[in-house]
C-alpha cells in the first residue's frame, strides 16, 4: 500500500487487521456450518478491533477508539447472544446447522 | 351567494360536481342502486343543463377563465387554471350532454353492483371534464391520468370474458405512452420554470430542432395512443368489447377525444417548428388509419369490435384534419371529433340494447333484425348513415372539410393523401352496410344460438328518449354546422398562423424556429393555402 | 455531571422508547405467554403511550423550533422530522400487530420491547453524525429485529429468516464497521464533520476508498439496495406482517434519513472527486435495484413477497434522489418516505385485516376478499395504486419530485429508466386489485371462510383505513406537507451540519 | 315568391316525413292521396317556376339562399337554381314522378309495405330535387348520394328476402365508388378556384381557353365523369343496374330509368362549360358512353327476364346519351334524357303491368299472346318500342339521330358502333314484344287469370305514351328543317354565356347517316319480331348455333364473376389478412405481447439469484462491494 500515513510498525497491524477480515468474510462465504460462519462474522468484528486499536495507538492512545473498542465488545457479546440464539432455535426444529438445508425461503 | 360564487366558480363547479356526486354515491349501500342511479342520472342531467346555459354566453365572445396560483413543488409553481375557449367549448358540452344520456340508455344493462358503477362513471366525468379545461400542463396531466382508474374498473369490474387482459392493457398502453410524456414535461418545464404552455412554448423556441422533435414526438406518443393512431391502436378494439356498454359509449364518445384535443391544445402550439416538421408523417399514418382500420372492421365478426375499429378509422380523419394544418381541415377536425362522440357514441348504445336483448353481438347470430324491431332497425340505419357520412347528416360535413382541408395542404402529396383517403369514404359505407345487410335484412335467423329469435321487444319508451335527441343532433349538425364551429374559427386560425406562409428557416435545421410562433395571427380568410401550384414550389424547399 | 436541560431534550426523544422497552418485559414478567388479556392490554397500552409520548415531545419540539445538540447527537429537524416517521411508522404496526398475534395466537411480552429498542436505535441512527454514535444506532436497530424476525418460534420459516437477517445483517455491520475504523484511521477522527475537512487532503487514497465502500455498504444493507438486497424477501417473509411493514419502511427511512445526514451534506460536502465517485457507485446501485426489484417482484406469487420486492425498488427510486443529489431532491426523498409510509404500511396491514395468518397470503387467498369488506378493499387498492405512483394518489408526487430533479441534472436516461421501471410495477401492484376485486374466490377458501368465524381485525382495519385515507389526502394536498414540513426538514437542518 | 319554390323540394320531404313516422296510423288511401299530392303539387310549383325563369332576364332564378358551411374559405351556400336545364329535369321529375306515384298506388296496393314505400319514393323526389336544383356542388352531392341511398332503400324494398338487400347494397356500394370521384373532383375545383358555388365556378371558368394536354381542369372533370359513370351505369361501374331490378317495377321506372340514371348526364351539362375545357375528358366520355351503349345492347339481346332487358337497354341508351356529350352535343345528351325518360319509364310500367298481370312471373320465355288480354298496356308499350327504337317520327328518333349525327362529327367509328347498337335495341325490343304479346301463351294458368290493370295504373301509361310519341318535336333536328328548338332554350345553361356552344362545324351527310341507321334499325327489329312471333323454336336453333358466344352473352360476359375475383374477394381476405397478422400477430404481438412475456422471463431469470442460501446473499453483497470499489477506483 502507497499510502503516506500507514508506515513502520502501524502498516503490519493494518495488514493482519485486513488479512482476518477477508478470511472472516471468506469463512462465512464459504463454510455451511453456521456456527463456524458465525465464527466468521466474530473474526471479522476482531479484525475491525486489532485496526481500531493499532490506529489508536498510533495516534498516541487516542481515547476515542478506545471507547470504540470497549463499545465493539459489549456489541459483539449481544450479537452474539442473539444469534446463538437463533442458531440454537433452528438446530432444534430442524436437527441440523448446515446453512444451505435452510432454504425453504426463495426466489 | 351562490349565484356569485357560480358566476366565478362556474368552471370548478362544472368539473368537481361529478366528483362530489360520485363520492355520495359510493357512500350509498350497494342495495341501493336503483337509488344511486336514479341520482346519478337527474344530477349529471342537472349539470349538463347549467353547464349549457351558462355556458352559451360565451358564444357572445367571453370566456371563462379561472386561474389561482395551487402549489410550487421543487421550485415549479403549478397553477389551477381552468379555462374555457373556442377549443374545447363543445367538447365540454358534449361530455356533460353524453354523461347522462349514457346512464339512461343502459340504465338496466348493469344487474350487478349498478350503483357502484355509476359512482365510477362520475369519477371518470369530472377525469374528463378537467382534462378538457386545464390550461396549465401539470393540472391537465393530472385529470388525464385521473381518467385511467374509473375506465380501469369500469372495464376489469363489469367487463366481458377477456376483461382482465382488456383492463390491464388499457392501463399499461395509456401509461406507457403517459410517462414517457410525463419525462418531457418534466424536461420542459424545467427549462421554462412552468407548466404554462406559453411559456413552455418560449422555452421550447430556445431548444435546438432536434431536441425539440424529440419533445413533441414524446408528446405525440402519449396524445397518439389516446387517439389511437395506427400502429398505437391495437388496446383499443380489446377495451372497447369488453367494456360495458357506458364504458364503450363515454371511451369512444369523449376519452379518445382528448388525444386530439392535446394535440391542438397542447403539441401545436408549444411546437410549431417540429409540428411542422413531422405533420407529413402524421398524415401519413393517419391514411394508413383510416384505410387499414377500415378494412379490418369489414373482418369482423362481432359487431361491437367492427363499431370499434370504425372508431380507428373515423379518429384517422381527425387526424388526418389535423396534420393538414389549414383552418378547413382543423375545423372539421373540431367537428369530426363531436360527430364521432355523438354517431359512435350513438352505435355502441344500439349494440348495448341489441346485447342487453340477444345476449350475443355476433352477425353470424342475427339476421332479420328488421322484422322484428322495426323502431330498433329505424335508429341503426339512421346512425350508420351518419357515421359513413352520408350529405345532411353530420359525417359528410367533418369528413368533408377534412379532406378539403387536407387537399389544399400546403406539402407535398397533400393532395394524392387526400384522394387515398377518400376510399375510408367509401370501405366505411362496405363495412357498415355490409355489417347491416348480414344483420338487419334477410329472411328472420331461426338456427339455434340465433339472436334474432330472442329479440321479443322493441326499443322502449326510455331507449326512444335516449336516441331521439342523438338524431336530431345528427341532421342539427349536418344541416347547420356552423353552430358547432364558429366559436372555433378564430381560435383555431389563429392557432394555426404561423402554418400559413413559407418558411425558409426550416432548412437550416438547427436554426430555432423563432419565426413560427411570433408570426402575428391572421384573419381567417386566405389562411388556408390558395394556390395549389405555389404551394408546391414551396414544399420544395420546406422539405426538410 | 448533571445534563443541561438542551442536553437532554436532544436525548429526550430516544429515552422514552428506551425506557419503555426496559419497562416491557416487566409486564409479561410473570408467566413466558402473556395470556390474560389485561397483561396484553397493558404491554400494548405502554408501547403505544411510550409512543404517543415520544411523538407528542417532537412535535412540540419542531412546533417551537428547537434543535437541541447532545454532543454528537443532534436532534435537528431532519432527525425530529425522522423520529416522527419511525414513531408513526412503529405505532401503526404495534396496533396491527395486536390483530396479528392474536391471529397467530402467539403473545410474548418481549415482542413489544424489542421493537421498542429497534425504535430507539433507529431514532439515534437517523440523528448523530458521529461514527461510534452511528454504529451503535446500527446495532441497536438490528439486533432486535433478528429476534423479531425470528419471533414467531413455531413457524421454522420464522427462524430461519431470522438466522439469514443475521448472519448478512452481521457482516454488513462489521463492514461498516470496518469502514468507519479505516476513515478513522486515515483522518483520526470518528466525527463525520471535522472528518469532512480532512478528507480533500487525503484524495483518493486507496484505503479512504474502502473505506467509503464499506460504509456506505452498510447503509445501502438497510435500504436493501441491490445487490445488498437479498436478504429482504426472505425476511420479511418470516416476519409477522407488521413487523415486515415496520422493517420496510422505518429501518429504510432511518438509514435514508442518515445517509442524506452522512454523505452527501457532511462527508463529502468538500470532497467533489470522492462525491463524484460515489455518486458514480450510487447511479449502478440505483439502476440494478430499479431492474431487479421490479422485474422479480413481478414473478412473485406470494403478496408478502412481492412487497418485498417492491420496498426493494422503491430503494431504488429514493437512491435515484440521492443520485440527483440536489436539496429539492432530498426534500423530494423526504416527500416520498412520507407517502411510502403511509402506502406501505397500508399494503401490509391488509393482510392482518383480512386475517391472513401464517403462510396464507398468496394472490390466491386475497380472491375476492374485496368485496367483503369494500372499504377496505378501496383502501387496499388506492395503497397498490399509490405504490405504482398513479395520480391523484401521493405515491405520484414522490416519484415527480424525485424525477424532475433527476432531468433537471441531466439524468434523463435514469429517469427513463425509472418511469419505465414503474410501468412494470403496474402490472404487478394491479394483480393484487385483481385478486381483491375481479377474481371470484376459490370454493376451498369459501367452505374454509364459512367454517372458521370471520377475523375480527379492526385495530389493523383502522390503521389500514388511516393509511388510505393518507395517501389519498397527500395526492390531493402534496403542497401542504411539502412546503410546512419536508422542506423546512431539510432545510434547516442540513446547513446545521458542519 | 321565389321563396316559396323551397317548397318544392320540401314537399316531398314533408310527405315523406308524415309518412314515414305515423304511415300505419294513416291508413293506405290518406298515404296514397298524401304522397301523390305532395309530388304534383311539386310539380305545379316546377311549372310555375319553369315560366317564371323563362322569362326572367337570362332565363334565371335564384331563390334566397343561406349559408350551409362556412370555415376558412370554404363557402357553401344553400340555394335552388331555376334555368333551362335545371327547370325542365326538375319538370321530368316531378312530372313523371308524379305519374309514376299514381302508378304505384295501383301496383304496391297489395303489399304490407305501402306506407313505406311511398315515404320511400318521396324522400326519393326531395333528393332528386336538390340534385338537380342545387346551386352549389356540395348541395348537388347531397341529392346524388340521397338518390343513391333511396335506390339503395327501394331496390332492397322487400329485405325479408335474400337477394333484394344484397342487390341495394350493390347498387349502394357501386355508386360510392363513383361518389369518391364526385368528392375528388369537388376538391381539386375548390382547390383550384377556391369556391364550389356553381355559378362562380362557371363565371371563373368563363375567362380559361381550353386546356392543352392533362391539367387540374382534365383531373377534376375525369373524376366527376368517374361519377357520372357510377350513378348513370357506365362501364365499368354499370353492373348495379341490372340487379337493381329486385325493386318494384315503379322504381325501376322512375328511378332506373327515368330520373336518377341520368343524373350523371344532367351533372356533366350543368357543368358544361368547365368540361368544354377538357378535350381529354370529352373524348373519354365520347368512347365510354358509345362502347357502353353497344355492350349492353348485345347483352339485351338473349335476356329472359323481361325487366333485366329494359335494364340493360337502359344502360345502353345511357350510352348514347354520354356519347352526345362527349361529342360536344350536350343539349343532344339531355334532349335524348328527356325523350328517353318517357318511353322508358312507359316500357317498365308496361312491363309491371304485365308482372302483375302474369302474377310476378317475370321470364319472357313464360309469357306470350298478352296481346288480347292486355289491350291498353299492349298498345302504350308498342308506342314506346316504336319510340326506343327511333322510328321515324317518333321521339327517340329525333334525339337519338342528333347524337348519331354529333358521334359521327366526332369520330365515325363512334357512329358506327351506335348504329349497332341501335341495330341492337330494336331487336331485343321487338323479341320482348314479340314473347310477350305474340304467339301462344306458355303458361296457361297464369294467362287465363291475366288482366288489364286498374286506371291508377293504366292511366299513366296513356299518358306516358303521348309524351313518348310527341315530345320529340321539342328539337327537330336542323337536318330535318327543325331549329332544334330546345337545344337554344337549353343555351343559357350550357354555354353560361360563353361562345363555343356547339360544338365547331356542323358539315357531313345528316340526311344520309339518318337513312342508314333507321333503316338498319327497321331491319333488325323486324328480324327480330320474325324470329320470335311464333316461339322459341328459331332463337333456340340459333342459339345452339353460336353455343360460345351465346354462353358469353346469357353470363353479361362474366363480369361480375370477374369483380368478385379480382377486387371484392381480394379486400376480403386483406381485411382478414390485416386483422389476423397486422394486428393479432404482428402489432400486437410483437409489439405488445412480446415485450410483456420478454420482461416477464427476465423476471423468472433473475428471481433464480434467489437462492434461498444465505452463503450466496453474503457473495452477492461482497460482489456488490467490489463492484462499487471498481468504481471508485477507475
Amino acid at each position: 500500500m502507497n499510502c503516506a500515513l500507514v508506515h513502520g510498525s502501524l502498516q503490519g497491524y493494518i495488514l493482519v487487521a485486513l488479512l482476518l477480515f477477508v478470511i472472516g468474510l471468506a469463512t462465512v462465504l464459504i463454510r455451511r456450518s453456521l456456527l463456524i460462519q458465525f465464527m466468521g462474522i466474530e473474526l471479522m468484528l476482531n479484525a475491525a478491533n486489532v485496526a481500531l486499536l493499532a490506529f489508536a495507538r498510533y495516534r498516541g492512545g487516542d481515547v476515542q477508539g478506545t471507547v470504540f473498542y470497549l463499545f465493539i465488545i459489549a456489541v459483539a457479546a449481544c450479537e452474539a447472544a442473539v444469534g446463538l440464539a437463533l442458531v440454537v432455535a433452528l438446530f432444534r426444529l430442524r436437527h441440523t446447522t448446515d446453512s444451505d438445508r435452510a432454504d425453504a425461503l426463495r426466489q | 351567494m351562490i349565484t356569485a360564487w357560480m358566476n366565478t366558480h362556474l368552471l370548478t363547479f362544472v368539473v368537481f360536481a361529478p366528483l362530489v356526486l360520485g363520492l355520495i354515491l359510493l357512500c350509498l349501500p350497494q342495495k341501493q342502486a336503483p337509488m344511486a342511479k336514479l341520482l346519478g342520472f337527474l344530477g349529471t342531467t342537472g349539470i349538463f343543463i347549467i353547464s349549457l346555459i351558462q355556458f352559451l354566453h360565451v358564444g357572445s365572445g367571453n370566456i371563462y377563465v379561472e386561474n389561482a396560483p395551487w402549489m410550487a413543488l421543487v421550485n415549479i409553481p403549478v397553477d389551477y387554471h381552468l379555462t374555457l375557449d373556442g377549443l374545447n367549448f363543445w367538447l365540454v358540452l358534449l361530455t356533460t350532454f353524453l354523461t347522462p344520456l349514457t346512464l339512461l340508455g343502459t340504465w338496466n344493462s348493469l344487474k350487478e353492483r349498478a350503483g357502484l358503477a355509476t359512482a365510477l362513471f362520475l369519477l371518470l366525468e369530472t377525469g374528463m371534464l378537467g382534462a378538457l379545461l386545464a390550461q396549465d400542463l401539470f393540472l391537465f396531466y393530472l385529470f388525464w391520468e385521473g381518467m385511467l382508474l374509473p375506465m380501469y374498473f369500469l372495464i376489469a369490474l363489469w367487463g366481458g370474458e377477456e376483461r382482465r387482459y382488456a383492463s390491464l392493457k388499457f392501463m399499461l398502453y395509456t401509461l406507457a405512452g403517459s410517462l414517457l410524456w410525463l419525462v418531457a414535461l418534466l424536461y420542459l418545464a424545467g427549462k421554462a420554470g412552468s407548466f404554462a404552455p406559453g411559456l413552455m412554448a418560449q422555452a421550447a423556441l430556445a431548444l435546438t430542432p432536434s431536441v425539440q422533435g424529440l419533445l413533441f414526438l414524446a408528446f405525440a406518443l402519449a396524445f397518439a395512443i389516446k387517439v389511437p393512431l395506427f400502429p398505437l391502436h391495437t388496446w383499443l378494439p380489446d377495451a372497447h368489447t369488453e367494456a360495458p356498454t357506458m364504458g364503450s359509449v363515454i371511451l369512444a364518445g369523449v376519452l379518445l377525444k382528448l388525444g386530439t384535443y392535446g394535440f391542438l391544445r397542447f403539441a401545436v402550439p408549444i411546437f410549431p417548428g417540429a409540428t411542422h416538421h413531422y405533420a407529413k408523417g402524421i398524415a401519413l399514418l393517419s391514411v394508413i388509419a383510416i384505410i387499414y382500420g377500415a378494412l379490418v372492421a369489414m373482418a369482423q365478426k362481432d359487431i361491437k369490435k367492427l363499431v370499434a375499429y370504425s372508431s380507428v378509422s373515423h379518429m384517422g380523419f381527425v387526424m388526418l384534419g389535423l396534420a393538414s394544418l389549414t383552418v378547413i381541415g382543423t375545423q372539421g377536425a373540431m367537428l369530426q371529433m363531436l360527430n364521432h362522440g355523438i354517431s359512435t357514441g350513438a352505435l355502441f348504445l344500439l349494440v348495448g340494447m341489441l346485447y342487453d336483448r340477444a345476449h350475443t353481438r355476433m352477425i353470424a347470430d342475427f339476421g332479420g333484425i328488421a322484422s322484428r324491431m322495426p323502431i330498433f332497425t329505424f335508429f341503426f340505419v339512421v346512425v350508420t348513415l351518419s357515421s359513413i357520412g352520408l350529405p345532411l347528416t353530420n359525417g359528410f360535413v367533418g369528413e368533408f372539410w377534412i379532406l378539403n382541408g387536407m387537399f389544399t395542404a400546403n406539402f407535398a402529396w397533400a393532395k394524392a393523401l387526400a384522394s387515398v383517403a377518400t376510399l375510408g369514404v367509401l370501405l366505411g359505407a362496405v363495412y357498415m352496410l355490409w355489417m347491416v345487410k348480414r344483420a338487419f335484412w334477410g329472411p328472420v335467423n331461426t338456427e339455434e344460438h340465433s339472436g334474432t329469435v330472442h329479440l321479443v321487444t322493441d326499443l322502449n319508451s326510455r331507449e326512444i328518449a335516449v336516441l331521439v335527441p342523438i338524431v336530431v343532433l345528427i341532421f342539427w349538425m349536418g344541416l347547420h354546422p356552423q353552430t358547432f364551429t364558429a366559436i372555433s374559427e378564430r381560435p383555431v386560425a389563429d392557432l394555426l398562423a404561423p402554418f400559413q406562409a413559407p418558411r425558409p428557416a426550416m432548412n437550416e435545421g438547427d436554426r430555432p424556429l423563432a419565426k413560427l410562433a411570433l408570426r402575428p395571427p391572421r384573419p381567417p380568410h386566405g389562411v388556408s393555402g390558395r394556390n395549389p401550384d405555389t404551394t408546391s414550389v414551396q414544399i420544395a424547399e420546406v422539405a426538410p | 455531571m448533571s445534563l443541561t436541560p438542551d442536553q437532554v431534550s436532544a436525548i429526550m426523544a430516544m429515552l422514552i422508547p428506551g425506557v419503555a422497552a426496559c419497562l416491557l418485559p416487566l409486564a409479561a414478567i410473570d408467566r413466558d405467554q402473556a395470556t390474560q388479556k389485561w397483561i396484553r392490554g397493558a404491554m400494548f397500552f405502554i408501547a403505544l403511550f411510550a409512543l404517543g409520548g415520544c411523538f407528542l415531545y417532537v412535535t412540540t419540539l419542531w412546533a417551537k423550533g428547537a434543535q437541541p445538540v447532545f454532543g454528537s447527537v443532534r436532534f435537528d429537524r431532519l432527525a425530529q422530522f425522522a423520529t416522527i416517521f419511525i414513531v408513526v411508522a412503529a405505532a401503526l404496526a404495534i396496533l396491527q400487530l395486536w390483530d396479528h398475534l392474536h391471529q397467530e395466537g402467539w403473545i410474548k411480552g418481549e415482542t413489544l420491547s424489542l421493537l421498542m429498542f429497534s425504535v430507539t436505535g433507529m431514532i439515534l441512527f437517523s440523528s448523530s453524525t458521529h461514527l461510534v454514535v452511528l454504529f451503535l444506532g446500527l446495532e441497536l436497530l438490528s439486533i432486535p429485529l433478528y429476534a423479531l424476525t425470528g419471533t414467531l418460534r413455531l413457524r421454522h420459516e420464522a427462524l430461519e429468516g431470522g438466522v439469514k437477517y443475521f448472519i448478512t445483517g452481521a457482516v454488513a455491520s462489521s463492514c461498516f464497521l470496518m469502514g468507519s475504523v479505516l476513515l478513522y484511521g486515515m483522518t483520526g477522527t470518528l466525527d463525520v464533520a471535522t472528518m469532512a475537512a480532512l478528507l480533500p487532503r487525503l484524495g483518493g487514497d486507496p484505503l479512504v476508498l474502502i473505506g467509503l465502500a464499506l460504509l456506505l455498504l452498510g447503509f445501502l444493507f438497510k435500504v436493501s439496495a441491490v445487490p445488498f438486497h437479498q436478504w429482504t424477501p426472505d425476511v420479511y417473509e418470516a416476519a409477522p406482517h407488521p413487523l415486515s411493514g415496520f422493517m420496510s419502511v422505518a429501518t429504510k427511512g432511518a438509514a435514508l434519513f442518515a445517509l442524506i445526514r452522512i454523505f452527501p451534506a457532511a462527508l463529502l460536502r468538500q470532497s467533489p472527486l470522492l462525491s463524484g465517485k460515489v455518486q458514480a457507485a450510487l447511479i449502478l446501485v440505483a439502476a440494478l435495484t430499479l431492474i431487479l426489484g421490479n422485474l422479480t417482484a413481478l414473478t412473485q406469487t406470494n403478496v408478502k413477497r412481492m412487497l418485498a420486492y417492491s420496498s426493494i425498488s422503491h430503494a431504488g427510486y429514493l437512491l435515484l434522489g440521492l443520485v440527483a443529489g440536489t436539496t429539492q431532491a432530498y426534500i423530494g426523498m423526504a416527500f416520498y418516505l412520507v407517502t411510502y409510509l403511509a402506502m406501505n404500511m397500508g399494503a401490509f396491514g391488509i393482510l392482518t385485516a383480512y386475517g391472513l395468518a401464517g403462510n396464507h397470503t398468496t394472490y390466491e387467498d386475497l380472491r375476492g376478499l374485496g368485496w367483503k369488506r369494500p372499504e377496505l378493499g378501496l383502501a387496499a387498492a388506492l395503497c397498490m395504486f399509490s405504490l405504482a405512483g398513479i395520480p391523484p394518489t401521493g405515491g405520484f408526487y414522490g416519484k415527480y419530485m424525485i424525477f424532475r430533479e433527476l432531468i433537471a441534472q441531466d439524468h434523463v436516461g435514469l429517469a427513463v429508466l425509472g418511469v419505465l421501471a414503474s410501468l412494470v410495477s403496474v402490472a404487478f401492484y394491479l394483480r393484487v386489485v385483481v385478486a381483491l376485486f375481479i377474481e371470484k374466490p376459490l370454493p376451498s377458501a369459501e367452505k374454509e371462510a364459512s367454517e372458521r368465524p370471520a377475523p375480527v381485525a379492526s385495530l389493523a382495519s383502522g390503521t389500514v383505513l388511516v393509511c388510505g385515507i393518507l395517501v389519498v389526502v397527500i395526492g390531493l394536498f402534496p403542497g401542504f406537507l411539502s412546503t410546512n414540513f419536508v422542506q423546512r426538514a431539510i432545510q434547516e437542518s442540513l446547513n446545521l451540519v458542519r | 315568391m321565389h321563396a316559396t319554390y323551397w317548397l318544392i323540394p320540401l314537399l316531398p320531404l314533408l310527405g315523406a316525413g308524415l309518412i314515414g313516422l305515423l304511415g300505419r296510423k294513416l291508413g293506405k288511401p290518406t298515404v296514397a292521396v298524401l304522397g301523390v299530392g305532395v309530388v304534383a303539387l311539386a310539380f305545379g310549383l316546377t311549372l310555375h317556376a319553369f315560366l317564371a325563369a323563362g322569362s326572367a332576364p337570362d332565363h334565371r332564378i335564384e331563390t334566397l339562399s343561406f349559408t350551409w358551411m362556412s370555415t376558412g374559405n370554404l363557402q357553401v351556400p344553400m340555394g335552388l337554381v331555376f334555368d333551362p336545364l335545371s327547370a325542365l329535369m326538375a319538370l321530368v321529375v316531378t312530372g313523371i314522378g308524379a305519374l309514376i306515384h299514381l302508378y304505384s298506388v295501383g301496383y304496391m296496393w297489395e303489399d304490407e309495405g305501402f306506407a313505406r314505400y311511398f315515404a320511400y319514393l318521396n324522400l326519393f323526389i326531395f333528393f332528386m330535387l336538390c340534385l338537380v336544383l342545387g346551386n352549389s356542388l356540395p348541395l348537388l352531392f347531397v341529392g346524388w348520394e340521397g338518390v343513391g341511398l333511396c335506390s339503395y332503400l327501394l331496390i332492397g324494398f322487400y329485405f325479408e328476402t335474400d337477394y333484394a338487400p344484397a342487390a341495394g347494397l350493390k347498387a349502394f356500394l357501386t355508386n360510392r365508388v363513383g361518389d369518391l370521384g364526385v368528392l375528388i373532383g369537388m376538391m381539386a375545383l375548390f382547390a383550384h378556384f377556391g369556391t364550389l358555388t356553381i355559378a362562380n365556378l362557371l363565371r371563373q371558368v368563363g375567362h380559361l381557353s381550353p386546356e392543352v394536354g392533362f391539367g387540374v381542369l382534365t383531373f377534376a372533370t375525369l373524376m366527376l365523369f368517374v361519377g357520372a359513370c357510377g350513378k348513370s351505369a357506365q362501364i365499368p361501374l354499370y353492373i348495379w343496374l341490372p340487379d337493381a331490378m329486385a325493386g318494384p317495377t315503379p322504381v325501376s321506372a322512375l328511378i332506373h330509368a327515368a330520373t336518377m340514371v341520368t343524373a350523371g348526364i344532367f351533372m356533366i351539362c350543368r357543368l358544361a362549360p368547365l368540361f368544354q375545357l377538357a378535350p381529354i375528358t370529352l373524348t373519354t366520355i365520347a368512347w365510354v358512353g358509345g362502347i357502353t351503349a353497344l355492350f349492353a345492347a348485345t347483352i339485351g339481346l338473349v335476356q329472359r327476364d323481361i325487366k333485366k332487358v329494359l335494364a340493360y337497354s337502359t344502360v345502353s341508351q345511357l350510352g348514347y346519351m354520354f356519347m352526345g356529350l362527349g361529342a360536344g352535343g350536350f343539349s343532344a345528351g339531355f334532349f335524348h334524357v328527356f325523350t328517353h325518360a318517357w318511353f322508358k319509364a312507359l316500357l317498365f310500367l308496361g312491363a309491371g303491368s304485365v308482372i302483375l298481370a302474369m302474377h310476378h312471373e317475370q321470364d319472357l320465355f313464360r309469357m306470350g299472346g298478352l296481346r288480347s288480354k292486355l289491350p291498353i298496356t299492349f298498345w302504350t308499350m308498342l308506342l314506346a318500342t316504336l319510340a326506343i327504337m327511333g322510328f321515324p317520327g317518333f321521339s327517340g328518333f329525333f334525339s337519338k339521330d342528333e347524337i348519331l349525327y354529333l358521334a359521327y362529327l366526332k369520330h365515325p367509328a363512334l357512329w358506327i358502333i351506335g348504329v349497332l347498337g341501335a341495330c341492337c335495341t330494336s331487336f331485343y325490343m321487338w323479341r320482348l314484344m314479340a314473347l310477350t304479346f305474340w304467339g301462344e301463351p306458355r303458361d296457361h294458368h297464369a294467362f287465363e287469370h291475366a288482366q288489364e290493370s286498374p286506371w291508377t295504373m293504366t292511366l299513366p301509361l296513356a299518358v306516358l305514351a303521348v309524351g313518348s310519341v310527341l315530345v320529340g318535336y321539342l328539337g327537330v333536328p336542323e337536318a330535318f328543317g327543325g331549329h332544334f328548338a330546345i337545344g337554344r332554350f337549353l343555351e343559357p345553361s350550357l354555354t353560361f354565356g360563353q361562345a363555343h356552344a356547339h360544338a365547331g362545324h356542323r358539315e357531313g351527310p345528316a340526311i344520309l347517316l339518318a337513312l342508314v341507321s333507321t333503316v338498319l334499325g327497321l331491319g333488325f327489329g323486324l328480324f327480330g319480331f320474325l324470329s320470335y312471333r311464333s316461339g322459341l323454336a328459331v332463337a333456340e336453333a340459333r342459339g345452339a348455333r353460336f353455343p360460345l358466344l351465346h354462353r358469353i352473352l346469357l353470363n353479361k360476359y362474366y363480369v361480375d364473376e370477374g369483380i368478385e375475383l379480382c377486387i371484392l374477394g381480394p379486400t376480403r381476405a386483406l381485411g382478414r389478412f390485416l386483422w389476423q397478422v397486422g394486428d393479432v400477430i404482428i402489432v400486437d404481438g410483437i409489439g405488445v405481447n412480446l415485450p410483456a412475456a420478454l420482461t416477464r422471463l427476465a423476471g423468472d431469470l433473475v428471481s433464480l439469484f434467489q437462492t434461498g442460501r444465505v452463503r450466496n446473499y453474503a457473495l452477492g453483497m461482497v460482489l456488490g462491494t467490489l463492484a462499487i470499489l471498481w468504481i471508485f477506483f477507475k
